[in-house]
């Protein structure tokens, strides 16, 4: 350590919100989910299940509320004072939204959940404590603990789909979606070997791979010409702050993030969903 | 890892394709592990073949077998193991989607109640045996058998199995193969065959601007649910379809329809008719309307509909008027409606939307069907099991033959379908795990996994391409003592016929050679058939000669339909509502979808009885009190979730609860809808009307919290989802 | 010439007091105030009348205790977190002054107490040895006046304190 | 009516004063080897609990998703607060010369000590891997991993230490006299311990006057101390973005609560004290009076500051914060939080009456009631915000198991073990303050012996507000 080092890059060191903070993006990772073509059929969450060796909790525990799945379908009735749900169910696939100033990361005791350089939340299994701040102060409650050591709950051979590619967490630890972090890794080592940048849609996360009608659609919101930007473009979501940012040239466009007013940043753009009068 | 074996040899011939495939999948470089006789052998690291890339991932393609839709797979392995199954973009079903089911492919696979041995009845008790013990007990219990009296019990097969199925039964010169299926499609396929002349048209959701569905739930149950979601994807995008959902209880579907119609449970019929007599009166029928059809019609005029079906006639004049703006329209309907005593009159008055619409040769198109006529899918619905209940319960059979199938859980209680089969001389049950349908054999042979065996799958619904997608080992059996479907029907019949099968020593040289000879096959491609194969093996599907039948639309057959009698003693109709995830209760013994929830009520890992606010205001229930639905032919009990979803005639149990045995995450769970069904049967098709049962609704005195996921069922006015009008949709980009 | 080590015993307060204010104003010549030693069962701060001001510098120490507690706080922190593994949090700085001015806040007061604690033993003279007469009686109820004296002045010392009702007047030789 | 008298005899002999005390530490009684018996065994359920939980999983505490703190950390605020008090007495009222306080602040002292030191135990015993529970600390590690000194946690570590060593050394240093006392008067261990801590103390003028200033310093750091580290325990919860805890007045309002719950258990001790050993020379009800006329206005600044929050919350028609509070006074928790308003709020006002305050028995009972309600205010600013935020997919309402009761539970014997221990092995009540107290108020009384020493207004000990 040399205080040299802390005076010469204090100015970058200081850098804060309005700045991005301490960051030099290669990627930032990012979702767009279209809600009008969501049909609520849960491929999204029981493909998360298999990618991410989730534990599935049983009944018990499911009703005490220590249920684990990172990527849930939220099924909302507007309609339910109405003598019948005309309008169908609202269906809102939720998962962390790796915010660009996320509430979790700063309350960890031991930094075991921080930033990285591609955008992601990136929660650290052998760091985290459990003392479960994050959890209590993520406004989308996305983040779930290890109550209990669940890999033992694994029953010969089910344990041989787990998958080798990431850890199988053990009581006492907070864990929360990735975006697939292996899949980005993987990609991204790979195209590290044939030296090229990663390609869009070369990364998929194991929900948007699934899903039977295209709603979710992942890549890097840095590369102008991936498919999750040009969506965000054409529906008018910019990230960053939320009070600094000009309001939408055309305020019917579809795309907005939820909580956008706690100005946390989040990296997931949802599409509107669509109802015709009938 | 202790579980599996690794044959060198024939790990090295998976991954001959496996090398290539990986070309094709672009994604992951080829690896392997080294068993052997189950050890580890950690020295093979040290000196790996020099295309083991150790923690590195192979993706092979294969196909789902999880339902009958067919759809192509490719499978992540690593170190030997399966992993991961993801949907194979070159399949036309699928386009590289999968469903929950799909997902849980893996589940099915690594079960840990699976069957590791063959067991055989000594003694009133099923005890371990060996295949040799086993096959030869088959083999002096069937030399005597012929004809009628041998009858084979599937579920939809296709393909090779089917073909075997049928030499099996061939070799005892009997016709008796019986196919069950629950969840089907069948009287829709006989109205489309009657009317249209094609059992199983393409319907073009994609070209599609309005659906009109009668509970077809497409999104979730109905035929090909993944692929009718890729074609609603399209539907939906560009100029945004209409989607209309009229059905008694809420679906899958039917969370996502633009307008959500409760209709008086069993008058879809009538509804489909009022709508029809709408559109002629109000001249926007296309084309010539029989004399005939307008008598049919004359008397469904609105009032007298909405009187029957509980829909608001200026509604029902909303919904033509969709139908008329929208158009090309789609008209289907499903379980609800098929379901019914009317089921066949029903599902005719919605084909004839479809006609009056001018829908026939725009939406829907004539069927590709496979060229190899013995290798179409058999795809069935609860008829099958019905006539071979009969049989059985008459003592006319003497032995039973039963794969892929489980009918003593999935046929209705009134068919004592356990009691019947008692009646069968000697039955051999081939499956996967220890169902009740296994418990009642005489011998039970243990199968592959879906993800260990051999196979080619020819879809029922291909949505208008005709292939043959084939179905491969991603990993070496888990269970030494298992044996794949193929294999175990070629030694059936080399018991019968030894010279004829003698060339093919397992069910791979069989598919091999069968499908090399097939002139589809190798029409593309160099004519080396190794070559050939292995490229077929890469791809997963094979685009085979299609048979395209033309439309010999016919409206003969449109009746009036009959009216739903009332019942003083039980006032609702029950609906054995299915679901995407457990389908038909198949699924129950996966862990990943009993805790996955049902999409509509979010309860998980049990079953519950659906009703209206309505209902349940009269009946003083709320959700989580247990309630007793009674029908004519016994009773079950289960918690209440009440929400305005559903008819409030209606109260709806989900089917796949209610197993008494299909290992530890299945058993002992929840309740069957169709132990308590009516012996209805809908008259035209002979199939069971499922959803014609009646029943009556009691309270008990206990109640629990209703364990489902999620607290508050509105959004309690934050912007979580957000609604627009299509309006505003169509002036930002519907012209996209 | 020897001297002696006197240690005199008061029950009352005001006349203990009494004498020194004598040994004050050099009622004895060649006993100056400066040797006087008082032991008491509680603290008087009106004697520094008689004693005259003598001075406490536990303060001082304090003083740099809490200043260097600050200085190292901010710097320990800021190192910390520039100089080893960052820990980059999304729109956040790396060095974020308002939170670490709450630690720096703590570390002030957490070396301020120390040093003070440790400057207090050593400078009221604590854990070091005592001289050898000690009654118990100064922490029940009585007053205790210590001086060095010269034999020379022993006597008229004794006087002055018998004048002032001392109880018991202890002498031992020095060496 | 209203009783003048004095807030102690000033008459009383100060040799009197040493054996009374001492006698306090003397051969105890039967009782006092029952309640050390109750406070094992109760301390054993918490070791049990703990055990069980530690093997286990957090999950037999019935946490959940939205509810991932519950008892634990509103017990750990409870005792942080329960601390404050000492600090108030010795502290607060040293530098304002308020010199009734003499008699009682050694055992509020040890009692901000010791309550530190069952606080401490909980946000341990609510990790999820308690065992790499030193990973908050700023140790250097080889890999250069420092904690986050971003997250409100670890402040809480710094604060927390810094608190109780700090606290621990004011209640030492005050005690260095007394000790030396003890000294002179023991026998056997005792006396080698006493000669250890009392530091060769003899009472030179030297000695004295390093020590008033030290201890004035100390009082002086521990105030803010106090005040800080309560701040920062309520930052726990007002650093966070949810409603119901992303509040501006929670430092003070903490701040308040803590010194609320610190009073109201002195009072209870006090009560105890007097009773058992027979303190009424010292711990006088004129004392007790002042005790309580001291909780009284905190109860009133504490509720006050309650209805702050309430009305900031109601006005700002922030809709999540409005949910939260209506959720609180109807919600499923309703009965906890009117409990909390009427002991915190409506039973103060018991203070008020003289009657009562004069009435031991009944002040016990109200001291406690005040506690209750203080314990409930506590649980009431951790749970229901939890079980209701943002997400209202995630909504849920729960109470903590078993195991979170018995851990608890245990901490109230670990807390009274301490101080039994405490109460035998060093002097409950200050001996020398309190004959500085005697000696200064009888000075104080006869004019003319002021007269001639001079003595100036500024005169330590001399209470400025003494005028009764």
């Amino acid at each position: 350590m040399s205080f040299k080092n802390i005076l010469e890059n204090w100015s970058a060191f200081r850098k804060d919100a309005e700045a991005g903070g301490h960051h030099k993006y290669d990627h930032r990772w990012g979702m767009a989910i279209n809600l009008d073509v969501c049909t609520g059929c849960n491929a999204c969450s029981t493909a998360c299940y298999a990618e991410n060796n989730l534990a599935v909790v049983g009944k018990d525990r499911f009703e005490k509320g220590q249920a684990m799945h990172w990527m849930r379908i939220e099924r909302y009735w507007d309609d339910a004072d109405r003598q019948f749900p005309e309008r169908g169910a609202s269906f809102l696939p939720m998962m962390c939204q790796q915010c660009g100033a996320a509430t979790c990361e700063p309350v960890c005791p031991v930094a075991a959940t921080y930033h990285t350089p591609d955008g992601l939340n990136a929660q650290v299994y052998n760091r985290c404590i459990g003392s479960r701040y994050c959890s209590n102060n993520c406004p989308f409650r996305v983040r779930y603990f290890n109550f209990y050591s669940y890999y033992e709950t694994w029953a010969e051979p089910l344990n041989q789909q787990l998958n080798p590619d990431i850890s199988v967490r053990d009581k006492g630890v907070m864990e929360k979606c990735t975006f697939c972090v292996q899949r980005i890794r993987a990609s991204n080592d790979k195209a590290k070997m044939e030296n090229r940048a990663i390609a869009d849609g070369e990364v998929q996360t194991a929900c948007a791979q699934a899903c039977p009608t295209g709603a979710i659609v992942f890549g890097d919101t840095m590369d102008p010409n991936s498919a999750v930007n040009k969506l965000w473009a054409k529906h008018e979501v910019k990230r960053g702050d939320y009070l600094s940012k000009k309001p939408k040239v055309n305020a019917e466009k579809r795309g907005y993030r939820i909580f956008e007013e706690l100005n946390v940043d989040p990296s997931v753009m949802y599409l509107e969903r669509v109802r015709e009068e009938i | 890892m202790s579980g599996f074996k690794v044959n060198r040899r024939d790990f090295l011939r998976v991954l001959g394709w496996g090398g290539a495939s990986t070309a094709l999948v672009g994604c992951d470089m080829p690896t392997t592990v080294t068993l052997e006789e189950g050890k580890e052998d950690v020295v093979a690291y040290f000196m790996p073949e020099e295309y083991v890339i150790p923690g590195v991932g192979v993706w092979y393609a294969s196909t789902c077998t999880q339902c009958a839709a067919g759809c192509g797979i490719h499978g992540r392995v690593r170190e030997g193991r399966a992993l991961k199954l993801e949907g194979n973009p070159e399949s036309v079903i699928n386009r590289g989607k999968t469903c929950m089911m799909g997902q849980a492919g893996v589940q099915a696979h690594y079960n840990p109640d699976r069957l590791t041995q063959p067991l055989m009845r000594e003694g009133g008790a099923l005890k371990p045996a060996s295949w040799e013990v086993a096959l030869k007990k088959i083999a002096e219990k069937t030399a005597s058998a012929n004809g009628d009296r041998v009858a084979w019990l599937s579920g939809a097969v296709s393909g090779h199995q089917a073909v075997l199925i049928n030499d099996v039964l061939n070799t005892f010169g009997s016709k008796q193969h019986f196919v069950h299926e629950t969840i089907h499609a069948s009287v829709w396929q006989a109205v489309a065959r009657d009317m249209l002349g094609d059992a199983q048209p393409v319907l073009r959701m994609d070209k599609a601007k309005s659906i009109l569905s009668f509970g077809a739930d497409f999104l979730g149950t109905w035929q090909s649910p993944v692929h009718f979601a890729t074609q609603y994807a399209k539907f939906r995008s560009g100029k945004r379809g209409v989607l209309i959902q009229v059905e008694p209880k809420m679906s899958l579907t039917g969370g996502s329809a633009d307008a959500w119609v409760a209709v008086r449970p069993g008058t879809e019929g009538i509804l489909a008719l009022g709508i029809a007599q709408n559109l002629v009166k109000r001249g926007w029928a296309k084309g010539e309307v029989p004399a005939k059809l307008k008598e049919v019609l004359a008397k469904y005029e609105l009032g007298m509909v909405a009187n029957a079906t509980g829909v608001a006639g200026d509604r029902i004049q909303r919904i033509t008027a969709a139908l008329k703006d929208h158009a090309p329209s789609l008209v289907l309907a499903g379980a609800p409606v098929e379901g019914g005593e009317n089921g066949y009159d029903a599902v005719s008055a919605v084909m004839l939307l479809n006609i009056l619409l001018g829908n026939i040769g725009q939406t829907i198109e004539p069927a590709a069907q496979f060229a190899e006529a013995r290798m179409q899918a058999r795809s069935g619905g609860t008829r099958g099991a019905l006539e071979f209940s009969k049989l059985a319960a008459a003592k006319k059979l003497d032995v039973a033959f039963i794969s892929h199938a489980n009918p003593v859980y999935h046929a209705p209680g009134f068919m004592k379908m356990k009691d019947a089969m008692a009646n069968v001389g000697f039955k051999v049950v081939m499956t996967q795990f220890p169902d009740e349908t296994a418990m009642q054999a005489d011998v039970v042979l243990p199968l592959y996994s879906a993800i260990e065996d051999w196979g080619t799958h020819v879809a029922a619904y291909n949505g208008g391409v005709a292939t043959l997608s084939f179905q491969q080992p991603l990993m070496e059996p888990l269970y030494k003592d298992t044996r794949g479907f193929g294999d175990v029907a070629l030694s059936l019949l080399k018991q019968r016929k030894p010279k004829e099968y003698a060339a093919f020593n397992d069910y791979y040289a069989y598919l091999k050679a069968s499908v090399s000879n097939m002139p589809a096959a190798v029409a593309k491609g160099d004519k080396n058939k190794d070559a050939a194969w292995n490229a077929l093996l890469q791809k997963g599907v094979l685009e085979t000669k299609a048979t395209v039948g033309k439309f010999k639309v016919n409206t003969a057959t449109v009746a009036a339909v009959a009216d739903v009698s009332a019942d003083v003693q039980f006032p609702y109709r029950l609906l054995p509502s299915a679901r995407l995830g457990l389908w038909d209760g198949r699924h129950a013994n996966s862990p990943w979808l009993q805790e996955s929830p049902d999409q509509i009520s979010k309860v998980v890992w049990g079953s519950w009885v659906e009703m209206h606010p309505v209902t349940a205001a009269k009946l003083g229930v709320k959700s989580g009190d247990y309630v007793r639905v009674t029908s004519a032919q016994g009773s079950l009990e289960a918690q209440a979730y009440v929400f305005n979803g559903i008819h409030p005639e209606a109260i709806a149990v989900p089917l796949g609860q209610g197993h008494q045995e299909y290992g530890r995450y299945a058993k002992g769970l929840g309740v069957n809808p169709y132990a308590i069904l009516n012996p209805v049967i809908e008259k035209k098709t002979g199939e069971v009307a499922a959803y014609a049962t009646r029943v009556s609704v009691t309270k008990l005195d206990k109640s629990a919290r209703l364990v489902h996921m999620g607290s508050s069922d509105t959004q309690m006015g934050r912007k979580l989802v957000s609604t627009i009008p299509a309006t505003v949709y169509r002036r930002t980009e519907g012209e996209a | 010439m020897a001297k002696y080590h006197t240690f005199t015993l008061f029950s009352d307060f005001e006349e203990a007091f009494g004498a020194l204010a004598d040994i004050r104003v050099h009622k004895i010549p060649g006993i100056s105030i400066d040797d006087v030693t008082l032991q008491s069962p509680i603290e008087h701060p009106e004697i520094e009348e008689v004693l005259g001001d003598r001075p406490v510098h536990v303060q001082k120490f304090t003083f740099f205790g809490a200043l260097f507690g600050v200085t190292f706080g901010f710097f320990f922190l800021a190192a910390a977190q520039a100089s080893f593994l960052a820990q980059p949090q999304g729109g956040k700085p790396i060095i974020p002054l308002p939170s670490n001015f709450v630690l720096m806040y703590e570390m002030l007061i957490f070396f301020g107490v120390w040093t003070t604690v440790f400057a207090f033993i050593f400078l009221a003279g604590l854990v070091r040895k005592r001289g050898p007469i000690y009654s118990e009686q100064v922490n029940v109820d009585q007053i205790a006046v210590i001086i060095d004296v010269d034999e020379k002045n022993l006597d008229a010392l004794k006087k002055l304190f018998t004048k002032h009702k001392a109880l018991e007047i202890r002498e031992e030789k020095l060496p | 009516m209203h009783v003048n008298e004095k807030d102690i005899n000033e008459q009383i002999r100060w040799a009197q004063i040493n054996a009374d005390v001492l006698r306090s530490m003397e051969n105890p009684r039967p009782a006092y080897w029952v309640a050390v018996a109750v406070c094992i065994a109760m301390v054993s359920c918490a070791v049990l609990a703990e055990i069980y939980q530690y093997n286990t999983g957090l999950g037999v505490t019935n946490l959940n998703n939205p509810h991932m703190w519950d008892m634990y950390i509103a017990t750990f605020v409870f005792w942080i607060g329960m601390s404050h008090s000492g600090t108030l007495l010795s502290a607060i009222l040293h530098i304002i010369h308020a010199d009734w306080r003499k008699p009682i602040y050694r055992f509020a002292e040890a009692m901000t000590t010791f309550s530190l030191m069952t606080a401490g135990f909980f946000p341990m015993i609510h990790l999820g891997r308690i065992w790499n529970l030193y990973w908050v600390l700023p140790y250097v590690s080889d890999r250069g991993v420092w904690p986050n000194f971003r997250s409100p946690l670890a402040w809480d570590a710094f604060a927390i230490s810094t608190y109780l060593s700090a606290s621990a050394v004011f209640l030492f240093i005050g005690m260095i006299p007394d000790l030396a006392i003890c000294r002179d008067n023991a026998k056997g261990w005792r006396k080698t311990l006493y000669t250890t801590l009392s530091l060769g103390w003899r009472g030179d003028d030297r000695q004295w006057r390093n020590f008033r200033k030290t201890y004035m310093l100390l009082a002086c750091f521990l105030i803010p101390l106090a005040v800080s580290v309560h701040s920062i325990v309520s930052a726990d919860f007002a650093m966070s973005i949810m409603p119901g805890w992303h509040v501006t007045t929670f430092p003070p309002y903490f701040v308040a609560g803590a010194l609320y719950s610190g009073c109201a258990a002195i009072i209870t001790l006090f009560v105890i004290l007097r009773y058992f050993f027979r303190f009424e020379e010292y711990m006088t009800t004129a004392i007790m009076e002042k005790t309580c006329k001291l909780t009284f206005a905190i109860a009133m600044v504490w509720t006050y500051l309650n209805l702050i929050e309430f009305a900031s919350t109601w006005y700002g028609h922030n809709i999540y914060d409005k949910e939260v509070l209506i959720y609180k006074a109807t919600g499923p928790y309703a009965w906890i939080f009117w409990t909390m308003i009427f002991c915190g709020s409506v039973a103060p006002f018991a203070l008020a009456i003289q009657k009562w305050r004069r009435h031991m028995p009944t002040m016990f009972v109200v001291s406690l009631l005040l506690n209750l309600g203080m314990y409930f205010e506590r649980w009431m600013i951790v749970a229901p915000t939890l079980s209701m935020a943002y997400e209202p997919h995630q909504f849920y309402m729960m109470y903590g198991s078993i195991v979170q009761w018995a851990i608890v539970f245990g901490s109230f014997g670990w807390f009274g073990l301490l101080f039994l221990i405490f109460v035998k092995i060093f002097p409950s009540v200050s001996m020398y303050e309190v004959k500085e107290m005697v000696f200064h108020r009888r000075r104080h009384l006869d004019h003319e012996t002021a007269v001639k020493f001079g003595r100036r207004a500024r005169d330590a000990g001399t209470p400025a507000t003494d005028t009764h």
